[in-house]
Formats: C-alpha cells, structure tokens, sequence
C-alpha cells in the first residue's frame, strides 16, 4: 500500500503536469533492450522500462494448424507474472491480470499482422509453425504491459527458425543449418495511457498505478489502431478516451523506432 | 481470424440475417428470474442467450477479501459446454477469466460500493447460447440484476458492439460476422453519465472510423438502456400487482 | 440453515400428511420443460419443477469407442451446480454432489438402454458417436436430481445429429443438411423419495431437503428398476427402502407423460 | 457394460470361480495393522484386498469445517493405481470421489458422532487389489477400523453385494461378474437394527426381483457381520495375552 | 512433535551408540518383504521394516520411446505419501517429500541399469515397455526411502510381462500365456545414513528422523555408488560425509541378500 | 540417459569447449539487479544464466506455516519455458518441485534463522537458460542474494558440479556433458566451515572415484568462494560511491 505523503507528493507533481521523477505527462522512462540474451530460444529480449524489467522469448516448433485457418501459422501468448518480480505476486498458475495482459499483446500481434502466418504453414492443414512467445516478468515497476509488448516484438524480430521442407514421403524436414528470420509485415507499437486525478499520462510507474482510475492500452500498426484494451475500476468519459487514442498516436513512432533500433530490423 | 471474402452485405447494404447496418437485434430482458439470487435478469439477443444472478452483498470468505473502504465485486462470466459451435469443457478458459475482469471492471464504476463496507458482491453470468456480443448481453443483464438485486447505482450499464464487415460498420454483431468480419469492439456505457467502462477493439480501424464507431456505437447503447429502464419498470409493476 | 419456526412448520404440516405447499406426499410440484432452446446445441431441454430451475444440453462429436465395447457409441454425463443456483454453490470443479448426481443419471440412461449405442457405432472399434450430456443447475430448490434426469431424457429425445458415412478412404463424413433423431428404445423416469421424519415423500423441496434423513432416488424403465441410489447421513430400515420403491414405481407414468407431452415422443 | 453372453453359470449351476449362487468368497479379517492409526483393518475378500484406517476424532483443520454438535466424519475411498487392470492414475477418479460419498454415508448412520463435536473423524480406504465388491470390502474393513479406535457405534456396518448373471441372482459379485453379468447391487446394513446404510443398483430387476436380492444379500450382510464380530475379538484377546 | 523426553532416551542411547529399541547404530529394523500380492500388478512387493511399511506395484504397458533413447523401454517411479500412513500425511498430489523419494529412487534404479531397458524395445523409436513402479506407503514409522527402494526392486525382480512380437502389418500383439520375467542385470540396495547429534546411524525410526539434522541417501550396485542424495535442513562435513559412505558400503551385501531371498532371484 | 560414445575428451585432453578437466566456465556474478526484492543476484556461468531474489524476512500468510523459534525459509527453483531445448510448461515439474527443496536444503544450514521467528523468508530462482549445472548456479545467486538482503549468515555457499566424462573428472559440467556423459554430481558447501549442504550423485562412481571428485569439486567451490565474496565486495563499494 501506498503512503499518503507518497500519493499527495504524485497529485501535487501532476497538478504542475510534471511526474515525481521529473518526467512530462507523454514522456516514457528509459529503455533498454537487449535482443538474443537466451542461446536455448528461437527469439529472445529483455526490456528494462525504468525499473521496470521483462523478458520475452520466443520457441517455434512444428504444429497442427486451427481448423479454421488451415493454412497459417500458429502465434500462442503466455504471460507469469512471477514472485521474483513484485512482493504482491503469487506462486501458480496466471492470474487474470496475467491472463489479460497475454490475450491483449495477442491481439496486438495477430492483428498487426505484424508476422505474416500465412508463410509459416508447410502443409495445409497437416503442419504449421507454432510460434509461444512466452513472457516472464522479472522486476514490476509498473507498466507490465506496454513493456512486455515490446519485448515480445523485439524477441519476434530477432527470432530465427530453421528451414522446412517436405520429403518424399510426405514428412517434415527440418534443416537446422540453415536459420532464417521470421516474415515480418510491420512494427507495432503498444501504448498505454493512465488517466490518475483529471490527468492523462503515459508509461506509468506502479506508485502511479495504483492511484490510477483507469487505463486505455492501445497497439497501433501504423497510423492505425489495431486492439484496445480499457482496463481499471473507473469510468472514462467518451472525450477523454477519444483524447487517449491521440496521446497515444503520438508516440508510435518513438517506440517502434526504438524497437527497431535495438533490433536493427529494417537496417539491411 | 481471416476475413474470408465472405458477403457479410448484401448489394443492397442488408446483413446476412436481413438487419440494416445500424440495428440491433431484436432483445428480450426478464428482470427476476432466479429465486435464490438477490436479483437476477435473463436477457436474450438474437441467439445470445445469458442469465445473470447478483448474491450479496453478503459475508466474505476467507475474511482478508474484505475491504474495510468498500464492498469487493466479484464476477464470473462462464459459458455452459453446450452454448458453442464445438463442446467446450465446463473449466474456466483464459478467455472466460479475461472477460469476467473486464465485465466486472464495466459494472464496477455504477455500483456505489462505499454504502456496503466489509461485504462482497457476487455477479455471476452464464452463458447459455453464443451468438456474438456475449459479453455485452452479460452486462446489459448483470447490470439489471444489479438493480434489481436493489443494490444502489450511479447508472445502469449498458453495452453493445459495433463490428466492420465487408468495410461498413455494424451494430450488435453476430457470431457469424465476428468470425469473417474485420472488426469487433465492444463498448459498455453508463448512458445518463457519457461514460465509458468497457471498451475493447479487436481489428484495425483508423482513428477517424475509430471515432464513427464510438458515436454509432454509444447511440445504440442509449436504446438499449431505455429498454433496460422498462423492464426494470415492468418487474416493479408485477411485483405490485401480486403484493 | 432453516429456522426452527419453519422446520416446525414442515413437520406439523407432515404429521396430517400435508406439505408446507399443500401437496400431498405423493405429489410433484408443477413440471414446465422447454426444449430446443439451445440452438448451439444437438439437443437441449430446460426444465422447471416448482422453483428448482436445470437445463441439459446434448452435443454430439465423432469419437473413439471403449476398448471394451468397440461396436458402441460412447454416453458421458457431467453435471456442474454453479454458484448462480444456491448460495451454498461454488466455483470450481464439481464436488462429490455433482459428481454423484451426473454418475446417477449415467447409470439410469445407460442401463434403461434409452439410446441404442449399438446404434451410433460408425466404424466398429474406430469411429462411434460420443455422446455429451451437460447438466447445469440454474436455481436450486430441492430435487435437482429428478429435474436434471427429465431434462437429460427430454434434451437427448429433442436431439438431432448429422447422418455420418463411410467414405472410399475409410474416413468418416458428415452430412449436416440431413439430421435425424437418436435412435431410442424406451424412455425412463427418475424419482426421488425422501424420509423426512418418519414419513416418506416425493420431489422433496429445499428446505424438505435439508432435515431429510435419507433419500433413495430410482430410475424405472417401464415397470423394472435400473438404477438405485441410496443417500443421505441417516439410515433406512429394510420395509422403508421397499416401500419407496412402490411409491415412486406409482409415479412412472405421470414423469413419463410429462416428457413426452414437451417432446412430442412417441406422437408419430 | 455389454453382457457378452459369457457363461457365467455352469450347466451344475456354479459360478466361474466354483461358488454356488449364494455363496460368498473366503474372508479375512485382521484388526489393528497400521500402527499410526488409531484404528485399522486388513480385509481380503477373494482377490479384493484392502486396508483401512481412521485417524481420530481429531481436531479440525481449518476450523470452519468443525461442528458444534457433533463430530464431522471425512472419508476418502482410493485406489492403487496397481489394482485393477489398467493402471489408473493416483488422482481421484469421478468414481472414486463417488464411491468416498457412498461410504461415509454408509458409516455415519452407526456412529454415535454427537459424543465429538468439534472434532473430524477420517477414514482412509486403500484398493490394494479389486476383483469386484471393492465398496463392500471397503465399509468391511473401515467398520472394523472404527470399532478398534474405539469410536461408540450403534452397531457395527456389515456389507456385501448381490448382482445377476445369466438370470441368476448371486452373491459377493467378482470383476468378471460385474464386467459381463446384467445387475451388480452393493448394500450394506447395520445387522442387528435391520437398517439399510447404502444401497446402489447398477443393472435392471423387476420389482420382485429387486425384493428377492435384498432379502438374499441382508442374509450375507448377517453373516459378515458375525466375521467381523470375531475379527474384533480375536484383536481383543490378542492385545489382553500381549498386555 | 516429540516430546522433550522422548528426545532424551533418544540421544541418552545414542550417547552409549545404543538406539532406544535396543539397536546398535549400524542394525537394520527387522525385514519383511511379501511379493506377489497384487494380482492385478505385473509385480508387487509389501515391506515391512520395523513398523513402517510401504507397497510398491509394477505395472507394464506398450509405450513410445523418449527421442533421445529410442531403442530403450521407459521406466517411471511414481510415490504416493497416503493419509493413511501417517497423522501428517495430507491428501491431494504427491509433495516434495514424496517426489524427492520418487525421484531418487528412480535415479537408484536407473543408474544400477538393474532392469536392462535396451531388452524392453520392441520396434526402435516406435514401441517400448513402459514399466511404472508406484510406491504407496501404508504406515510410516521412519525410512520410507529404503524401505521403499527395497519393495521396488523386489516387485521389479519378481514381475512378469507378456511376449511381445510384431506381426506381419507392423502391429506389436501380445502372448499373454507366455509371460517372462524382467531381464535383469544386478540388484541395487539403498541405505540411508542419518546424522543425529554427532552420531551416524543407520535404518532411523521416525522419532530419530525428526531429530536428525541430516541424511545421507546412497544406492550401490555391487561395490559401486550410483546415486546419492543428501537430505536434511542441516550440514554434514566433508569427512562425516565418506563416514556415511563407508557405513552404507558395509550394509549392501546384506540388504542384497534380504531382497534375494524372499524373491528367490539368483535361485535357479 | 545414454552414454553415446561422443568423444567429450580431444586427444589432447581438452573438452568440446576447450576447457581443461579442472577448469570452470567463465563466471559473472551481479549483485542487486531487481530492484523489488530485499537482495537480489544474476548469475551467468557459460551459458547457464539465472536470476535470483530475496524476499524477507517478512510476514508469513498463511499465519499457521510460521514458526515461533525461527524463520521458515521457503525456494521456488523455476524455468522460463524457453530456458531449455523443447518448450517446458511454465507449470512447476516434479524435477523442479525436487531441486527447489535440495536447494532449499543447501541454503538453510548457511542462516541464522533463530534471528527471526514468526518470519518467512522466500528465495526466487529464475533459470533463463540453461546449460548444465543450473542447481550449483542457482545456489551460487541465491546465495548473493540472502547476503545482500542483509541477512546474517554463518557463511557464503558456493557450489559446483563435478562429472564424468569419457573417463575423465571433470568440472562445471555442461548440458551436452550432462546428457552423454557417465555422471553428474553437484555439491554446495559452506567453504569456510568446510560443510556440505548439498550432495548429490547421478551415475556410477567407485568409492575411490567419489573421494577424488569431492576434493576436485570442494576445490572448484573454494574458488567461487572467492568469486561471491568479491561480487559482493564490488556492490558494496559501488553503493559506497552512490551515497
């Protein structure tokens, strides 16, 4: 629980449209990724937010497709949200915040259309690539979720997978010399904006979380949105939620940049 | 997932099951039909079909739940093993335990939870045939529940969905349209208030369809809270009559 | 828990072979079953007995059979008494009362052979239909085990499904567009009588239910017994247990009606 | 499930394992044989082996599961996973958590559990090896568990089973049996009061049918019970030449 | 918990290396070992070791290889710690303890190659036997482990499994009527070494174990160790430690021979 | 399981990464890397590479685990899914529900836990990657991580795995030496009271054998020793600068 002081000390820097650590409402902490940190994965980053620190790794093997979609890949999110992390978190299976942010950055990465699942299928119906891209939160600071998301792009942007192919008789062969990147079709870029007291502000830290109403996280692809997600036990007006949508759009570039940056997509 | 060119409208802009782009379907609200439950509503949209109960507030177990600011709101969004295409088994998915936080946190702003100190609400919402926009019949209904569970609001809640098919935005979307349509998103509102408790984009819109969609979306959610209104008023006038 | 006042009402009412709802002993309370309102489903009935409120659906899939039975289709019945129907209900996998409710009603499906398994084997030892009997209880005011059993019987005479073949390659195809009812043979009923004090008693109601010291629960196909199952903390004497089963051997008929009134069985 | 037409019956009207109709298999008795318990039982019945113990009465844990009024009385019926054909896995089956209801409902009419309130009694029921009556053997031995922690009882619970094989009734059912005969029907009784304690009957009887096998099984159930007798004296005079 | 002067006889003895059912340090509880009386398990042995006794069941069926050891049968060692053995024993799945024993019994097992897994294939990289050996303890007066890993070897020493072939279409069928013993290359023994106080005992009984601040779990095959574990929340030096492998080596012969006579292996 | 005849030994005596018999991996050792935790650690040994942290002493929940002589100390040894070859579930396995109670085991005797009754302290270990002896660096974080979470303690525990390659005693055992190689057997120890606190042996040693591998691997741990020791050193100094 938070001390008084501490929430009087965040309302009166607000109240002057600064943050406790000097930060304006739209600014993001410092962020540090490191890409290809886990030699067993496929795909791997970590990402420090403030003091904020999550890791994603990507594993790809070969599944069967969903029947729906014979001819694409497989994408599955799994999040933990670890004791190691928070004194506040429990040992067992994910909760629901855990459960809601996998299924959030799930959306955000299906409907980006970020990895181009169609190139993952070998045989229609019969042998897909199944990608997990499994989340562990290793140091809770606040905003999990934008950080989480963007350690799950870096880790799918760096990731590699052997060459497949199909032999004579009708198997899947996996050739593991030669690693090729994922088919990549864009960069999303995941934001959230904390509405605490009648302010709106970006990349909260967890003494800014827990004072907050309510959140709206966004992904955008592009210049357009592709998941949202309200979340927090308050209400927003219809204003101030259009009003998010904007703040947020502001700022895709700076992310993706930064993604692309410590990934070096797109460099060659 | 895949938008599989199916002509979701016809040429002359009707929906597969013959609705204008902006209707909703036709919505069945029974208010009081659950005698255990302090309040109860059955609500049926189309093929949506959803009960909703409210106990409480009541005791909390195990006791460290309770809140000595306010009662804690609990809910459960459960669909039954039959209510879907394909069997599903009874044990809560990631999907149910993703929609009970979201509903709840949709109902949450409209209950006035500093009068009931130390207790627990109990919202419990079965699904008993999916249709599309299941989510949203669970908060039309839970939020009648809520009131006539006589547990006091700031508002009711309403919801409903608004999807893009074949490019033209649409209310209140079926299981049908979400599958091959572009877009669903979800809103729940407290109307007399403009504000917004769910809302959920699932499919890319840009910013400006963002906001059509917001308006289209908030005007269906006044209608269907006038008709909450009514059946709240209709239950109130039976229980009249028979007392 | 009941108050005094209220137990003493029941049992004064018992003494002149009344109940607190003046029936009689014999008596069941008014009976509405609605079905086919589960379009999802294969098959589905809700049925209402005073204020006990349960719906069963029926979902049908290919599926393998038994080792021990590879000509049969396969019948699986769960049941779930969610927290929405009792206050006493919780979440979470079925306990002992659900466990035990489904595993009777599997007993006296299965053995008044109501479906023809035989019937529903496609390919013997390979492909069988499986057949999937969810009950879920929506208000709980006693009884439920004989309100379930009529809306199993009613949601499995309503049910349809798909005629299945054998196509060249030995695969097994569906066509949907030409659905025909389950093959049945005979339609049971399930009747519960309650010892309450020293008297015994039919369709017990809740608060019946929780001073009762035993319950015996039948299953009749035609005039013979299939199923019993004795439950309760308290005993029965060896006279009692064979006057129970006369009087609910009495009230076959009636259930039976009251099914084939609501499914229109047997009326062509 | 199916009959398999199986010769049950010999054309001398003996049963696969030689007994006649009415006869029941060998029985063993042996009390106290777990030393933790404070109470305990070893029962072969044929090929069905099992132990029981009972801890108890015992303080409950946690609280909230005590009675003011009388002792609580948990039992759990569980299974090897050596004992029957397949392997079955260690954790409780539907059937088994079934079978732990049926059987703590078949003890508690003759334990005199308003002497403990406060305080839980647990009976712990272990498969060794099932061929068959496994529910019966079980109630055997955990009644004479009771009887040796020195828990009052209104009388001991004696039980066997009767079933139908080829279209005639017969006693104390094995695997095979129960696997290709038409009925298998548990029940079990306190002798000495004439009180049934469980009944179950899986298969099909005419009424008249149905009143034969019970008075054939309570007449079993009388001779078990006089077994167990002698089972609990035979401890007796053991622990006073020991003491 | 033990009582204060239940602790006194206990190291009062020790003090005079005496234990207080009148042992020398190094003397095993008196053995019982039963086999074969699980008729339905492939193998079966009971061990009674002083009070404390515990059952083990071999069970065998046709099963896939592990990848990496295609031409090898699997062996699996479950545990189960039932309430019925103990006032401390809680129902519901196995916990550390009784995975800690499973597991090193399991590596005793495997390490002592004692059962030779390269005869249990029967098509490479498609069918093995799998043998599960489940260990359910009855009553636990101290040393579950050794009494344990005896019952196993013994119920392994002295199970049967069918003829396995394969037919002309590739299937494995099996001849019941022909059924062979295990192949088998050596029988391990495990002995655990307990530090009580300053003393190194072996075979503890319950009371000592509670007061032991450590042990010393070693399987030998013939004069070689192939698995140990030291157990406990205290520290052993590095000399006490090759003390309690020198105590065990001593041991091994004659735990052997126990295990061979009551299951008549090496007779014929 | 198999030894499959991989030469892990060059003719030149040198293993597939070029060590000597007697050499350890490259060690890096950070001492304070979670800020939420009381102590924290990350330990990078080749490619094995584990997070550890320190919460406590802190209150137990529930009240009942606590104990009124001492603090209880509880481990949690876990595998990010993609930490290992094939994607492990994120559910704890029986092999890590084992390691976590040896672990446990090997940290215990090193405190003091009569300063703090009534307290729990929980000691997290995040495997990130694993390449072999995962357990001896878990124990090596851990260990940085109680100390500077200020907890008093006899002593440091160090720990390393000794093998048994093509023959040969080797040290810090990787994960390719693990699974063709003959034995795998870690061991921690208090260094400077020359106690073992954990021990355990996987594969076939003569007792000669076990006695050399015990001298080479408390040799190994003594060098650790010296690594944690001035790891510790460094944060300290570094926090010295800081303030």
């Amino acid at each position: 629980m938070m001390s008084k002081v501490r929430r009087k000390q965040i309302m009166e820097a607000l109240s002057s449209n600064k943050r406790t650590d000097d930060r304006g409402l739209e600014d993001v902490r410092n962020i540090e990724i490191r890409c290809g940190i886990v030699p067993n994965a496929d795909g791997s980053a970590e990402v420090r937010l403030g003091k904020t620190l999550t890791i994603a790794g990507v594993k790809m093997n070969i599944g069967v497709p969903f029947p729906d979609t014979p001819d694409m890949g497989v994408l599955i999110v799994n999040a933990e949200f670890l004791p190691i992390a928070s004194p506040t978190f429990e040992p067992g299976p994910p909760d629901e915040n855990a459960i809601e942010l996998a299924r959030v950055i799930d959306r955000g990465l299906r409907r980006s259309e970020m990895v181009d699942l169609k190139q993952l299928c070998i045989i229609p119906g019969k042998a897909v690539w199944e990608i997990w891209v499994d989340i562990h939160a290793l140091n809770h600071d606040g905003n999990l979720m934008d950080a989480s998301a963007m350690a799950s792009v870096a880790a799918l942007l760096t990731a590699t997978l052997p060459k497949a192919a199909v032999n004579d008789k009708g198997e899947v062969t996996l050739d593991k010399s030669a690693r090729q990147k994922l088919p990549i079709k864009g960069v999303p870029a995941t934001i959230t904006v904390a509405k605490v007291g009648d302010k709106l502000l970006i990349d909260p830290c967890l003494d800014e979380e827990e004072i907050a109403d309510a959140f709206l996280t966004m992904t955008f692809i592009g210049d357009k949105t592709c998941s949202i997600q309200k979340r927090g036990e308050k209400a927003l007006s219809i204003e101030e939620t259009l009003r998010c949508v904007n703040i947020a759009r502001k700022k895709v570039e700076e992310l993706v940049n930064a993604v692309k940056e410590a990934t070096g997509y797109g460099k060659n | 997932m895949e938008a599989k060119n199916l002509a979701l409208i016809s040429p002359e802009g009707l929906r597969i099951d013959g609705r204008k782009p902006d209707e909703i379907r036709d919505i069945k609200m029974t208010v009081g039909v659950l005698e255990n439950a302090d309040g109860s509503a059955y609500v049926e949209q189309g093929n949506t079909k959803v009960y909703a109960a409210v106990y409480g507030p009541r005791e909390v177990h195990p006791r460290h739940l309770a809140s000595p600011d306010k009662a804690v709101i609990r809910c459960r969004y459960h669909m039954t093993p039959f209510s879907v295409e394909e069997r599903k088994s009874p044990a809560p998915s990631r999907r149910e335990i993703e929609l009970s936080k979201v509903i709840r946190e949709a109902l949450t702003p409209a209950i006035l939870l500093e009068q009931f100190p130390f207790t627990v609400i109990d919202v419990f919402v079965e699904i008993i045939n999916a249709d599309g926009s299941t989510r949203c019949a669970s908060i039309i209904a839970a939020s009648l529940a809520l009131a006539s569970a006589g547990i006091p609001m700031r508002d009711l809640v309403a919801a409903c969905s608004v999807g893009k098919v074949n490019g033209v935005l649409v209310l209140d979307v079926t299981d049908t349209e979400d599958k091959h349509g572009e877009v669903d998103m979800p809103l729940a509102m407290m109307p007399n208030r403009n504000e917004v408790t769910l809302l959920q984009l699932d499919g890319v819109l840009s910013v400006e369809e963002l906001e059509k969609a917001i308006a289209m979306v908030s005007k269906a959610c006044r209608d269907i809270y006038e008709r909450q209104k009514n059946a709240l008023k209709a239950k109130y006038l039976e229980a009249r009559k028979v007392n």
